[in-house]
């Protein structure tokens, strides 16, 4: 606890001197991984990586819906999809190998206009949270999510069930973007800056708003806080990290796309590493998603033998993690650390005011 | 809170440290990714591990122990992708096989493609996996532009041409339905008399069922997974469809379910298939004793004996290859796999046909067989019987544009 | 190909008889939402348990259908209030059900659905099994138009109307149904009046997964049995809950069937690969438009 | 007949109730008043068991209570009536009479029982098919007083029955509680009208911030210089309450 202390206090003489110091470290710190991560151990740590910082911006985006505004939304996935498929179609070529549609545009345009739709299909998703809380805006969103998965799996033209292929990957000249490490700094990048804004978003009015409307909308509304405009915001801006993901992940070699990828049990996923690391809590999404990313890849070869066949076993435990971290840990990895800091800074800050004796806190 | 930064890095550490394994020289590794949940993946993943087992047990390769990792890909592409990523960067393996679905073998041909590693698909028919023009990957089974024209020549000619098509959502089924379609146009000149596609999982054909039966057609082709299937099959007699108008299958029909769960609906029903249990070669009546034995399986489908034909194409390679075996040679190693692999000829196992590769990146090499035989279920229920009715060898390049 | 009187006709056949399944399974929803205010999501599993409990009892121990249905429901029964008192209780006590930032009932059932459909590999496997049942007892339905309605179906119906009279008397007409009513509305009055509001969790809890797993044995004659049958249903469940006004018995019933018609005609008359969508379709409009319900029969509307 | 020794409770972990020492004699009418917020509805629940007490022990009929469930403590005849809008609006009020019975298994006397509230409340027998909901505040009150009584109670708690009624309306209502006392059921009134239930009751309490400010007999209360300026000339308003509800 000391080190972390230590840690944090560094962090916080930094971020006194610019507020984007921090981050610009962290970044830093971060570009040598690949080469780390080669030489001493393996390079399929890079894609391993890679899909953990496209859970990140996933994760990072249902919590500005969930976490900050208190929306229960489970169709979040459909989001992701719509990215994806989107980001897929507008730049494979048309008439391609796949059979799909295509529209052959650049990859650095393609991406931008997948990012607009999914906002706008963040939209229509976060509609029926207008007029619906709780379970009913679970089960409206789910449907939408639902259909959205559907729907791919039966046009042709999205890919339908051979999937979309060949999706192209983004390059600058002549340079591609197709190895682990050359993706590795383009989603690294996406996300830190994903979560930078999540922050801004968090400490800015909107997410104050936001906060507002989730601890009581009622009295938010009252207080001049205009409901309908920030939950749909929280909506569009979740779906514009959907979206920047699904588009990151379409084009990350081998460009291979099917609706598979987007169904319940990926949403189930998802909902884990929120609540894994916390919800509300930002980094707790980002832990949730790194630690379930590794966890994931870590169990996935692990067969339990009963009466004679083999079995897997790892949906089973993260369906009863779910469960479980609901009803003994509901804060999650994310609150239990922001209990420690919110401990270590009010200890200090009492200390101050009163000379060295601080003095106990009930919560 | 920005010390999360640090836990960020130390618990990519964490994963880092679980994650290594050494790579041991000696060994030739083999990968394998496939759907271990679901009714074909367990039984087939296990009979390729006993066999590599077997192999191993026998004394190996030249002395050199085959060392097989199995993997889960759920028949998700990213999650197969995911696999044969880890399994080639980090456990370093000689030669991938997988994957069971289409839908995950069609990425995977791109990763192994850009790695350099041989691939050998065990039973995916989708005909794009070697349409890609791949250096490196090889199809035991037979593609699915075989299928629909030896379908539609059979039906053609003994069944008629008026012909209602259930199609499902799967990319097997889809596939099949419309390659049936294409030949059908192009043999007899005739338009499907009644076409549904319906969902993946589709519960109730009814409707459909009622409409068909107003249409007097000579033929029904369910394509469809195995469940869905007999599902559709016993829906059609309970529409009043009678046994007059005949049912088609589309590849899934030969799995088990298809007659277990359709019982005396699966009665009549014919497919294209690789393998027939029926088979009167005594390799094929020693194989179905070896599952009925081992696994409890009644009578295998031909997943399981491409999954067979596989093991023994690898062992049959790999005896061929000249194999170093060392840290510094994988690259080598890799290639000579599979110019072995490309350099095996009318090997002739289980299936229904002789099996040969040849080193050109194309279809027409890579699609190793290219026999396919009919075959009708006589009887159905959990002791089923069926018989061939023809065995049909189609040219290289049919089917191909 | 025009309109056709009896191929509609049909449509509507086909969707009743289907719907009603559809309705047994919301009809344990609503009873959930409306005695506990939480929303099931792991109500498809016990669905899918029940008729696995069903061809178990049916062809593994060899008792009649109706005794493997009987028998199927007692243990999904309790089964169910096995997983609410061991699990959902500790949520519910803690704050009605909506913690962890007003979801934790959502991601807790989730996750237990997630967690039974593994369990039940454990057990079931993977492979679809068939349902053999002897209905020859059962009269075999043919409409004008030579519409047949296999025996299975019949059966359904007839069972279905049964357990909601049955539901319904239960309710109304007994004392401890008039326990579970006063449960439902409020649990604390209901302490006050002497009621073991627990116990009455428990049974409330008991009766939805007994009559999801009528559903599944219903159901397993006429389709297969799969540990993966549950989650389609329990959309379609959700859907006909929502239709017929969540929380409102009759309208569950209703619901289902309104279900099973819309996704019937959809299929025939727009496109049947997009079939499933319907029912989604059909939920969202509703929820956003008239979250009451269609049929604004006595519903319970959280605000 | 019931004894409140030391009682502290709360929600989670915010204590409300902090140490109140209580006596309800056998027989007769005792009241327990205090503004709002003050911790007479938590006290109630703490009594019939709707939450668990911190600390202290609650004596009835010689028996302590204090880890019996609700319906357990119902049963033993300690019977709370609820605030009048706690009908079941859904249910007719036959129905809800029948719930109040819900725990007795002696069917004849019930159903004798049932004859007699309605002798009481005349007004419950004309409406008996009728769904409370549709109820007028006073008839609910006398429901909810009905039901307290078919439940055969030794003693009747009950949850300010004065609330929301017109002037008139509360005579009536407290008329009938005297009779209830008189036929024998010990009544523990819960009030924010003072002055009614004073003159209603032979013994008062007084509770404020979570314990007893002040005790004595009623008479006595209300004549006390400090009752007076804390609640009679004060002003203790429902506007409040009026506005949440």
């Amino acid at each position: 606890m000391v080190f972390l202390s230590r840690i944090a206090d560094l962090i916080d003489a930094l971020a006194s001197r610019h507020r984007l110091l921090p981050w610009l470290i962290a970044y830093v710190m971060l570009l040598p991984l690949p080469f780390i991560m080669s030489t001493f151990f393996n390079s399929y740590l890079i894609d391993l990586a890679n899909r953990a910082c496209l859970f990140i911006l996933l994760a990072v985006g249902l919590n500005i819906v969930k976490g900050f505004c208190g929306q229960v939304t489970v169709g979040h996935i459909g989001l992701y999809a719509i990215g994806a498929v989107t980001s897929a179609v507008l730049s494979l070529e048309p008439g391609g190998f796949g059979g799909a549609l295509g529209f052959g545009l650049p990859v650095w345009v393609s991406i931008p206009i997948a990012i607009l739709v999914t906002a706008f299909a963040g939209l229509i998703v976060g509609l029926p949270s207008v007029r619906l809380e709780g379970a009913y805006l679970a089960l409206a969103t789910l449907g939408l999510g639902e259909s959205v998965r559907i729907f791919i799996a039966v046009t042709p033209a999205l890919g339908s069930s051979t999937g979309l292929m060949m999706i192209p990957a983004p390059s600058i000249g002549s340079f591609v973007f197709d190895s682990f490490t050359s993706y590795y700094y383009l989603v690294m990048t996406a996300a830190l800056v994903g979560i930078y804004f999540s922050f801004s978003i968090l400490r800015s009015a909107t997410g104050r708003a936001f906060q507002a409307i989730r601890e009581d909308t009622i009295a938010a509304s009252v207080n001049g806080i205009n409901v309908i405009k920030y939950k749909l915001l929280a909506f569009v801006l979740s779906a514009i990290y959907a979206g920047l993901a699904g588009a990151l992940f379409a084009h990350m070699p081998p460009g291979y796309l099917h609706h598979n990828n987007f169904t319940v049990i990926e949403m189930v996923t998802l909902l884990l590493m929120v609540v894994l690391g916390g919800i509300g809590n930002v980094w707790g999404g980002v832990i949730g998603a790194i630690v379930v990313t590794i966890a994931y890849d870590q169990t996935k070869d692990l067969v339990v033998y009963f009466m004679d066949r083999p079995i897997v076993v790892q949906p089973l435990v993260f369906g009863l993690s779910m469960v479980l971290l609901v009803l003994f840990m509901p804060r999650g990895i994310g609150g239990w650390f922001e209990g420690v800091l919110r401990n270590r800074r009010f200890i200090k800050r009492s200390e101050e005011k009163l000379g060295g004796t601080a003095r106990n806190s009930q919560s | 809170m920005k010390l999360m930064n640090k836990v960020f890095a130390g618990l990519v550490a964490t994963g880092v440290g679980l994650a290594t394994t050494a790579a041991f020289a000696g060994d030739i590794r083999v990968g394998i990714t496939m759907r271990m949940v679901s009714e074909n993946g367990q039984a087939y993943g296990q009979m390729v591990m006993d066999e590599i087992k077997a192999i191993n047990d026998a004394g190996g390769i030249n002395g050199n122990m085959i060392k097989a990792t199995l993997m889960n890909d759920e028949c998700k592409s990213d999650k197969g992708v995911a696999n044969a990523n880890k399994l080639i960067f980090q456990e370093n393996i000689h030669l991938l096989i997988g994957s069971t679905c289409s839908s995950v073998s069609l990425p995977i041909v791109d990763v192994t493609a850009k790695a350099g590693v041989p691939q050998m698909i065990p039973h995916s028919t989708n005909a794009k996996i070697t349409q890609k023009g791949s250096e490196w990957v090889f199809r035991i089974p037979v593609s699915g532009r075989y299928y629909g024209g030896v379908n539609a020549k059979y039906v053609g000619e003994n069944i008629g041409s008026k012909i209602a098509y259930i199609c499902a959502a799967d990319a097997a089924s889809v596939g099949d339905c419309a390659n049936m379609e294409k030949q059908m146009r192009a043999r007899f000149g005739v338009d499907p008399a009644y076409r549904a596609d319906v969902q993946e999982k589709e519960v109730d054909f009814r409707s459909h069922m009622q409409k068909i039966k107003s249409m007097n057609v000579d033929g029904i082709l369910v394509a469809a997974l195995a469940e869905t299937m007999a599902r559709a099959l016993i829906q059609s007699y309970e529409a009043g469809i009678g046994e007059d108008v005949r049912r088609i299958g589309s590849s899934s029909a030969s799995n088990a379910p298809v007659p277990k769960i359709a019982g005396d609906a699966a009665k009549g029903v014919f497919f294209t298939a690789a393998y027939a249990a029926a088979d009167n070669r005594p390799i094929a009546k020693l194989f179905n004793e070896m599952t009925r034995k081992r696994y409890g399986i009644h009578a295998p489908d031909h997943d399981f004996s491409q999954a067979y034909d596989l093991v023994r194409i690898m062992e049959i390679a790999l005896n061929n290859a000249d194999l170093q075996l060392e840290q510094w040679s994988l690259k080598q190693d890799r290639t000579a796999i599979r110019d072995a692999i490309a350099s095996v000829e009318g090997y002739e196992g289980l299936a229904s046909g002789p099996i040969s590769f040849c080193a050109a990146p194309t279809p027409q090499c890579r699609d190793g067989n290219r026999t396919a035989v009919l075959i009708g279920y006589t009887k159905g229920g959990e002791n089923f019987e069926t018989e061939v009715l023809a065995r049909v060898t189609m040219e290289p390049d049919f089917g191909l544009e | 190909m025009g309109f056709d009187f009896n191929s509609l006709l049909a449509f509507i056949i086909f969707g009743v008889t289907i719907g009603v399944v559809y309705g047994i399974v919301a009809l344990g929803i609503s009873l959930i939402y409306s005695g506990l205010d939480i929303v099931h999501f792991a109500h498809g599993e016990m669905y899918m348990f029940g008729a696995f409990f069903g061809l178990v009892l049916a062809h593994n121990v060899g008792v009649p259908y109706p005794v493997a249905l009987i028998g199927a429901m007692i243990l999904t029964a309790i089964l169910g209030m096995l997983v609410e008192r061991v699990f959902y209780r500790r949520l519910t006590r803690a704050g009605g059900g909506y913690t962890v930032a007003g979801m934790g009932m959502i991601i807790c059932g989730f996750g237990m659905s997630v967690a039974l459909v593994n369990a039940a590999y454990f057990f079931f496997g993977a492979e679809a099994e068939p349902f053999r049942a002897n209905l020859d007892y059962i009269p075999r339905l043919t409409f004008p138009g030579d519409i047949n309605v296999p025996e299975s179906y019949v059966l359904t119906a007839i069972i279905s109307v049964l357990l909601m009279a049955g539901l319904h008397y239960f309710l109304r007409h007994t004392k401890t149904g008039l326990a579970v009513r006063a449960v439902a509305h409020n649990k604390d009055i209901a302490y006050l009046m002497g009621i073991n509001v627990p116990l009455m969790i428990s049974l409330i809890f008991g009766l939805a997964c007994g009559l999801a797993a009528a559903a599944g044995v219903l159901i397993g004659p006429m389709q297969s049995v799969q540990v993966e049958m549950g989650y389609l249903m329990l959309m379609k469940a959700f859907a006909a809950a929502v239709v017929g006004g969540f929380g409102s018995l009759p309208g569950a019933i209703l619901g289902g069937i309104m279900v099973g018609i819309f996704e019937n005609l959809g299929a025939a008359y727009i496109s049947a690969s997009h079939k499933d969508i319907y029912a989604f379709l059909l939920l969202i409009l509703v929820l956003m438009f008239r979250p009451s319900g269609l049929f604004g029969v006595e519903a319970k509307v959280k605000a | 007949m019931l004894e409140i020794k030391g009682v502290h409770a709360g929600y989670g972990n915010l204590k409300i109730l902090r140490g109140i020492d209580m006596q309800v004699p056998s027989g007769g009418i005792v009241t327990l008043l205090g503004g709002n917020g003050t911790g007479k509805s938590t006290l109630l629940k703490a009594i019939s068991g709707l939450i668990p007490l911190m600390e202290g022990e609650i004596i009835f009929d010689g028996v302590s209570v204090s880890k019996l469930k609700p319906h357990e403590r119902m049963r033993l005849g300690l019977v709370q009536v609820t605030q009048a809008k706690e009908a079941y609006p859904a249910m007719t009020v036959e129905e809800n009479l029948v719930l109040g019975a819900y725990t007795r298994k002696d069917r004849e006397a019930t159903k004798a029982d049932l004859q007699k509230v309605y002798d009481f409340f005349p007004v419950l027998r004309e409406r008996r098919k009728q769904l409370s909901g549709t109820l007028s505040g006073g008839e609910v009150q006398m429901l909810v007083i009905g039901r307290g009584l078919m439940a055969s109670p030794k003693m009747l708690m009950l949850d300010e029955p004065s609330a929301a009624l017109a002037p008139k309306v509360v005579l009536e209502i407290f008329a009938n509680i005297n009779r209830i006392a008189k036929s024998g059921v010990t009544v523990l009134v819960v009030e924010q009208n003072v002055r009614m239930a004073l003159i209603l009751a032979q013994y008062g309490y007084i509770i404020r911030d979570g314990v007893i400010m002040m005790k004595g007999e009623a008479k006595k209360l209300i004549s006390d210089p400090a009752v007076k300026e804390s609640f009679l000339g004060g002003s203790v308003s429902d506007t409040t309450k009026a506005l949440r509800n």
